[in-house]
């Protein structure tokens, strides 16, 4: 009893915006491995969050829980207004409503890129595939890949490949974009094509959460940054803050290696 | 709870229906008898190139089909192996079993068959090679005999043996013709089978002079067609069409010469034929049964005849299997 | 000044005939004499079989029996009908290979086919008059549906609903429809054999699919109950031998039912049987892989809102089961050739007709018997088949991509 | 507070059929009682239907007399054996077809994979065809074509098998060579074994550890081997030093039969009781000093065609005896048709020719037609042996069996020819004495002291091998047949695997001036077979489960004689229950094995 647990960092979103995540004391443990702990998070809407930390640090996990790829154990994850419990439809709700990019793509490598992205609207939001197709189109015009649209993934670059990814979380329309490490796998001279895709969404009023190493564009377009370490936020702040003057010590040791 | 056994007590007594008629109405209402035969045994049983089943046995099956049916050719044979045959007639899978199977104690009680007249006396004989030099079953000892698995042959070898207490190597086959080109090829001194068998194979061995059957029979090996334990109606049937094949030779009635019997004095002709009809309605069959299996099958002579008699390759001897006016043992109780 | 050096014919022993035999077969002189050996070796076989075969073996049962063969006991004036789901599946294959211009491997399968039938239409010719025509029919049916492929290929679209309507017809053209009258008179299926049976028997193969997909499914479940239920299932049909199977399903399926056993037929219960046993063989095919696609593959689909089954049938199993074909083809071949085991349960197909005919009374006329002989012609005819399609699945192997890695 | 807002707030009640943790439970709810309702349906039909019919549904009836007779049988069996030790036997004998099939299909497999990849096109080609023709074909065409077409027809007869070097015959009936037994002294020598086991545990133990602390190599197999062997054969040696036979053996022996039993006359009535037991393996030295054997000739085929008017009797060797002489049965006859003996194989083997050019000797073309001669019996033949002396190991049952001797002088009155040297003898036309006394029929079996360890020699006193290790053509045909169309696919996965080892550690390998074997053997052939060994691990499973083909070949294994059990008993469901309980066991065990080899490899691995 007199060990007094410290208070965990809260990340709350400034207050006046309207919050469309919200993460209260969320836990999780992979067996007895304490994963997250006492994650206290919000994010509002239109808002880009760019999670950093060392390997290992819950990062992945952290947004994973967002769209319930994770289960968690404890606390509670309202996103728009869904909270994801063990019910069903919630998790399909918040599924439709957050679009996800991953480090490795994971283009279905059976499917044309125009099927790729038309086969969530069809299946999912029931479109036809005149509908799907052509929305399909405008987000391959938007991520500057127009012309690749029947091709098979495997035909694509890297770079390509993730602009097509982000296309096709796009299309679902989604409310919030979660990037898990999305410029990790790249090749150096990609990785600026799909940041600049990045950039021009998170320019356009998306709500983003991005976990990346890359710190320019934590500092170009990030609202926040949040440093996570051993499952829990260290520090959260501006980017110039981060970058100019971090307050603890983990994260300026962290900083000072990547920098 | 108790409401879900009740539910599927149920259904499983509804899988579980019991067959309600006997064979017979059975037989007819399907209008075929499905009849177990061997497809493998020259003489007995076998498929020739037109698809059609010969052999002895087989024209029982239709002996009995005309008499049931009125129509030979509605059989359904089905060729089984020496594994599945007995299973198949507890399973009520065949109508009637003719697969040179033997009549004994235990297939009769515990195996769940009923073994109606023997339609074949054998017994269980040995062929050696003429020179081998084995006389008498003590020659035996320390030579090799060929058998055929899970037939009573081989319990048979093994009891008679055994008490003689002569030690010798058994060789064991799955298909009578495995074993008989085997013996052929020297593998054993000597094969074991029904004498009819052994009949039957010799002249297919390369140098058939070579051959001899000893004397010795250590077996009683009826044949005769079994049907399912428990159905008197049924089996009645199938006896009595047996006892018409070998009364009608015993009156000289054949297959050509039917019609003209049918003017017979003879009272026991006429009740068989069915001019006096009431014993053969007794049956539960139509009052021209037998003539019709006469008629379209021929008496026990003709099918002895076809198939195993001196025109054919085999030329087995009638021996115990002739009228028992002429020694043999085919003796039918009077059609009264 | 630099100037390019014009290319030379290589020297003697690199290149053309002469430089192959010198590589191949005389590079050394313990290469020589291992030539040598074996090539005398090879030509004493070769000639000795062929020897036999032309001078010593008697072939003449194996011809008179043509029809035992092909379908054993199958009524002689129905022919027609085998013959007509056998024209059916040669034009509709005919159709596939036609139209898949691109698909070297299919056109290969069908013109294959084609030359069997071609041989088995010259051996009717000869031996078995009174199918000429058929069998003249079905080489002609191919070659329409070959020349309706190539002229409409468009007409592939429509072929799985051609599939399951053949199928369908097939089996009822088969077996029949009204017992005893003129029309489709039934042929029971204890009159069905040769290599008809095989063939019908080889079928299992197709609701093994699904089946062996929902068992690799089950396996994979993080249900316990269901895993461990199909996992069992999966290891007890695959612990035992398929004669066993065969065996207990002829003994052990009308208990179960507790019903006649007339209304399962043998073939019946031999084709549960198989399909069971394929069904567990193919489950392991398929969670192979299910196993070789990666999670991501999951994960993007259901962050995309795709739901359980519709991650399952629309992205991890078109993966799972292209990377499986030529494993699932070679469980094909071995099942093409276990279905010779029927034996045990009283059937007669192709392999077993060789049984039947030796114990002819013809057969045994022959001095010696006729054995050898017929156990070579149905090995050359299963060999055709198991090793056309054993080429058939390396070329495929080659095209997906598989092995080369 | 701020812990308060930790725990989430309870959530509104969800319906549990969206609720995902009850879904699962209610799917596996569902699913579970579908099972169960499908498996209780099954059960009470299947035990409606045994009612119905009469049959067993259970286990009893496997302690009743099974009357099987088995052909081969790894532990002793006679018919009168309940159906359980029928069926031990099947099972023993599918372990003994799959432990031999596995060890010759993997060297048959690596060979013809290695030859795969020959750089001589012919051999190359030759092993192509090999593994495509033979993977193609149904296993049980093959079988059936080795039984039947190869196997049967091709060797020579039984009474005339071939003598291999090394005392192996190989006949129609099979193959027999000589093999080691353990006797009556063994027991003495289970100690030292123990403690040889022990002290190569106990040694390589010791030597890993040593192997782990030392700096330098160390080799761990040889010394403790070494010493093993050593207290091995030193055991051996003390054991042999008191080989006292055991009390009261003693073996009845009936000349007339040619067989005896040897057996402990513990009762000491100096009879054969049923309480005496059998003396499996004894030693024992037949010796008769005079007895005959008859024979007849007969046309008989080979391989190479038939062979006329030939004479064979039981397997009698000129080191068997002193001598031997071989007479016409009717010696007027013989000597009216000038009829002569040729001997092909001293002293029991021969033709019987006419001399019709004159030449004093056999030619080809001089046989006779004996059917032409007597009818079915051809000429009778009779031989008279003296001085038969012959080393025999009694079989597993205790028996010693020679060939049935008359007495001689019974047969006939015999025309002796008293030659000095036994090979030389030529006929009856060289008889000097005609003898009309019957010398009786004696026997002198001597019992022999012997080791831990018999050798039993391979003799065929009558028409079936007796003494060493014996495998029936049932055995070979099936083994022949499995072991070659698993070698094909071995073969095809050997070179997979070596195919699969990267060129770049064969280029390292010949780089550091490894020559192309040494390549082979040291780099390659290692790496490959991690590759290869679990698909051929399967293949031996596949071995073993395809032994179930026996029927085809009448090879006695565990499914032939459970079908048979099945037919003979009725009893459907205990057999297939039993059947299916065995072969899930061997696959267990085989999955085991597997297990192991992917943990040690994967070890191997980090």
């Amino acid at each position: 009893m007199s060990n007094v647990t410290p208070a965990p960092v809260r990340a709350d979103a400034p207050a006046g915006g309207q919050a469309i995540i919200t993460i209260e004391g969320l836990n999780k443990w992979f067996g007895d491995f304490h994963v997250l702990r006492d994650i206290n998070l919000s994010v509002n809407q239109g808002e880009v969050v760019v999670v950093i930390g060392p390997s290992g640090s819950g990062k992945s996990t952290l947004i994973r829980c967002i769209n319930h790829l994770e289960e968690h154990q404890e606390g509670r994850i309202v996103v728009d207004g869904t909270e994801l419990t063990d019910d069903v439809r919630n998790i399909d709700l918040v599924r439709r409503e957050t679009g996800m990019v991953f480090q490795s793509f994971n283009l279905f490598p059976h499917l044309t890129v125009l099927e790729n992205i038309t086969l969530a609207p069809i299946r999912v939001r029931k479109w036809k595939r005149t509908q799907a197709e052509e929305r399909a189109r405008f987000f391959l015009d938007k991520v500057g890949i127009p012309e690749q649209a029947l091709k098979y993934p495997g035909q694509l670059s890297g770079g390509q490949q993730q602009r097509v990814a982000i296309a096709r979380a796009l299309t679902m329309g989604p409310k919030v974009m979660l990037f898990d490490e999305p410029t990790s796998a790249l090749d150096p001279e990609v990785i600026g094509e799909v940041l600049e895709v990045m950039v021009a969404l998170a320019q356009e009023g998306m709500t983003m959460i991005v976990v990346t190493h890359e710190m320019g564009f934590a500092r170009e377009v990030g609202d926040r940054v949040i440093f996570m370490d051993a499952g829990q936020i260290v520090e959260v702040g501006s980017p110039e803050h981060f970058f100019l003057a971090p307050r603890e010590a983990r994260t300026k040791a962290f900083l000072s290696k990547i920098l | 709870m108790r409401k879900m056994l009740l539910v599927l007590a149920v259904l499983v007594l509804a899988f579980g229906t019991a067959f309600g008629q006997g064979k017979l109405q059975e037989v007819q209402a399907r209008g075929e008898l499905r009849c177990g035969v061997n497809q493998t045994l020259p003489g007995f049983g076998s498929v020739d190139a037109a698809g059609e089943f010969q052999g002895f046995d087989v024209d029982f099956c239709r002996s009995i089909a005309a008499a049931v049916l009125g129509d030979a050719n509605a059989v359904n044979f089905r060729p089984l192996s020496a594994q599945e045959r007995f299973t198949a007639v507890q399973s009520g899978e065949v109508d009637v079993l003719i697969r040179n199977s033997t009549f004994t104690l235990s297939r009769d009680t515990s195996v769940g068959l009923n073994f109606t007249a023997p339609t074949f006396y054998d017994g269980q004989g040995f062929m050696v090679r003429t020179d081998s030099g084995i006389n008498t079953l003590a020659d035996f000892e320390g030579r090799s005999i060929c058998v055929q698995s899970g037939t009573t042959t081989e319990l048979n070898l093994a009891d008679v043996l055994g008490a003689l207490d002569v030690q010798f190597t058994p060789v064991i086959f799955e298909s009578a013709p495995q074993l008989v080109s085997a013996y052929d090829d020297g593998q054993c001194d000597g094969w074991t089978t029904d004498k009819s068998g052994l009949a039957s194979f010799l002249p297919t061995l390369g140098v058939p002079s070579d051959h001899r059957i000893m004397d010795a029979t250590i077996s009683k090996e009826p044949l005769g067609p079994a049907v399912l334990h428990g159905d008197d109606q049924w089996y009645d049937v199938v006896k009595w069409v047996v006892y018409a094949t070998f009364a009608a030779e015993e009156y000289g009635i054949t297959s050509a010469n039917v019609d003209a019997a049918l003017e017979s004095p003879n009272p026991q002709v006429r009740r068989m034929l069915g001019v006096d009809p009431d014993q053969v309605r007794g049956l539960g069959l139509s009052s021209d049964a037998l003539y019709q299996a006469i008629l379209q099958m021929g008496n026990y002579g003709e099918i002895y005849d076809r198939h195993l008699g001196p025109d054919t390759q085999f030329d087995i001897p009638r021996g115990l299997n002739a009228p028992y006016t002429r020694g043999g043992l085919l003796y039918s109780p009077p059609f009264n | 000044m630099f100037e390019v050096i014009p290319p030379r014919p290589a020297p003697g022993g690199v290149a053309g005939v002469g430089g192959w035999i010198r590589r191949n077969l005389f590079s050394s002189p313990a290469n020589t004499l291992l030539t040598v050996v074996t090539g005398v070796f090879v030509v004493y076989v070769g000639l000795s079989v062929v020897l036999w075969a032309l001078f010593d073996a008697s072939w003449g049962q194996v011809w008179a029996n043509q029809r035992l063969f092909a379908v054993y006991r199958y009524p002689a004036d129905l022919l027609w009908r085998p013959m007509a789901v056998l024209a059916a599946m040669m034009a509709l294959i005919g159709v596939m290979g036609g139209a898949g211009r691109r698909n070297e491997i299919l056109r290969g399968l069908f013109w294959s086919l084609v030359a069997f039938v071609a041989f088995v239409t010259v051996i009717a010719l000869l031996f078995w008059p009174s199918v000429r025509v058929l069998w003249a029919g079905v080489l002609a049916a191919s070659l329409v549906g070959y020349a309706v492929g190539v002229a409409r290929p468009s007409f592939v679209r429509g072929l799985p609903w051609a599939w399951v309507a053949w199928l369908f017809l097939g089996f009822f053209l088969l077996y029949g429809v009204t017992p005893g009258s003129g029309l489709l008179r039934i042929v029971p299926a204890r009159d069905w054999g040769g290599f008809m049976l095989t063939l019908i028997l080889f079928t299992g193969i197709v609701p093994s699919f699904p089946l062996g997909i929902a068992l690799a499914l089950g396996r994979r479940s993080k249900l316990p109950a269901i895993k461990y239920v199909c996992t069992g299932f999966i290891e007890i049909v695959r612990g035992a031998p398929l004669i066993m199977w065969l065996f207990v399903a002829s003994l052990l399926l009308p208990l179960f039912l507790n019903t006649d056993p007339n209304n399962l037929p043998a073939i019946l219960r031999a084709y549960v049987a198989i399909t069971l046993f394929s069904a567990a063989y193919m489950a392991e095919n398929v969670r192979g892989g299910l196993q070789a696609v990666p999670r991501g593959q999951t994960e993007a689909a259901r962050a995309l809102g795709l739901g359980g089954w519709q991650t399952t049938s629309l992205i991890v199993l078109p993966q799972a089961l292209r990377a499986v074909i030529p494993a699932i083809v070679g469980q094909a071949i071995g099942l093409f050739k276990d279905t010779s085991l029927v034996f045990i349960v009283g059937l007669a197909d192709f392999f077993r007709v060789t049984e039947i005919v030796a114990n002819q009374p013809a057969s045994l006329q022959v001095t010696g018997g006729v054995k050898l002989e017929l156990y070579l012609y149905v090995a050359l005819i299963y060999f055709f088949f198991a090793y056309r399609m054993s080429i058939a699945s390396r070329q495929l192997e080659k095209q997906l991509g598989v092995g080369t890695r | 507070m701020a812990v308060a807002d930790r725990r989430p707030s309870v959530a509104p009640r969800i319906p549990f059929w969206r609720n995902v943790n009850t879904i699962g439970i209610l799917a596996q709810v569902v699913f579970v009682a579908v099972i169960l309702f499908g498996v209780v349906v099954l059960v009470t039909n299947t035990l409606n239907a045994l009612g119905r019919a009469n049959l067993p549904a259970d286990f009893s009836w496997l302690g009743s007399r099974a009357g099987i007779p088995i052909a081969e049988t790894p532990i002793p069996y006679t018919p009168n054996d309940p159906y359980w030790r029928a069926l031990l036997i099947g099972f023993l004998n599918t372990l003994k077809i799959a432990g031999i099939g596995v060890v010759l299909a993997s060297l048959i497999g690596i060979a013809v994979g290695v030859m795969r990849l020959a750089s001589n096109w012919l051999v190359r080609s030759i092993a192509t065809v090999y593994i495509e023709l033979l993977r193609n074909i149904p296993l049980a065409v093959q079988i059936v074509f080795w039984y039947t077409a190869v196997l049967l027809p091709i060797p020579p007869r039984i009474n005339n098998p071939v003598e291999l070097p090394g005392g192996v015959y190989l006949s129609n009936v099979g193959l027999a060579f000589p093999f080691l037994y353990p006797t009556y002294r063994f027991g003495a020598w289970i100690p030292f074994l123990v403690v040889a086991v022990a002290a190569v545990v106990i040694g390589v133990l010791w030597r890993r550890r040593l192997a782990r602390r030392s700096e330098r190599p160390v080799r761990v197999w040889p010394l403790p081997l070494l010493a093993a062997v050593a207290i091995a054969g030193g055991g051996y040696y003390v054991a042999s030093l008191d080989r006292t036979l055991p009390d009261g053996l003693a073996i009845d022996f009936t000349i007339d039969r040619g067989r005896g039993v040897v057996y402990r006359d513990v009762d000491g009535d100096g009879v054969r009781g049923p309480r005496d037991p059998v003396m499996p393996f004894a030693s024992t030295i037949v010796r008769i000093a005079e007895a005959e054997l008859t024979a007849s000739t007969q046309n008989i085929t080979e391989s190479g065609g038939v062979v006329r008017s030939t004479f064979r009797f039981p397997m009698i060797l000129g080191r068997d005896v002193e001598q031997a002489v071989v007479a016409f049965g009717d010696p007027d006859e013989a000597a009216e048709r000038g009829l002569e003996i040729h001997f092909t194989r001293f002293p029991s083997r021969g033709v019987v020719f006419v001399d019709r050019d004159g030449d004093g000797a056999f030619t080809p073309g001089e046989e006779i037609d004996p059917a032409t001669l007597t009818g079915f019996g051809g000429v009778r033949l009779v031989m008279t042996v003296f001085g038969y002396e012959r080393h025999i190991v009694a079989d597993r049952d205790g028996q010693v069996r020679t060939p049935a001797f008359s007495p001689s002088g019974t047969v006939r009155s015999a025309e002796v020819a008293p030659a000095e040297n036994p090979f030389s003898v030529f006929g009856a036309a060289a008889a000097t004495a005609t003898r009309d006394d019957v010398v009786p029929l004696v026997a002198d079996v001597e019992l022999r002291p012997a080791g831990p360890l018999v050798l039993s020699r391979v003799h065929v006193p009558v028409s079936s091998y007796e003494g060493g290790m014996r495998l029936t053509v049932n055995y070979l045909a099936l083994l022949l047949a499995l072991v070659i169309y698993t070698s094909a696919f071995i073969g095809e996965i050997v070179r997979g695997g070596i195919q699969a080892v990267a060129k770049g550690q064969r280029e390292a390998a010949l780089a550091l001036g490894l020559s192309a074997s040494q390549t082979f053997s040291l780099v390659v052939f290692p790496q490959a077979l991690r590759i290869v060994l679990p698909p051929v691990i399967s293949q031996y499973l596949n071995l073993t489960k395809n032994s179930s083909l026996a029927p085809l070949a009448g090879y006695g294994e565990l499914f032939v004689i459970a079908t048979i059990v099945q037919n003979q008993t009725g009893a459907s469901v205990p057999v297939a229950l039993l059947l299916i309980a065995s072969y899930l066991f061997i696959s267990f065990a085989f999955a085991f094995v597997l297990n192991i080899v992917n943990d040690r490899l994967a070890l191997v691995e980090r």
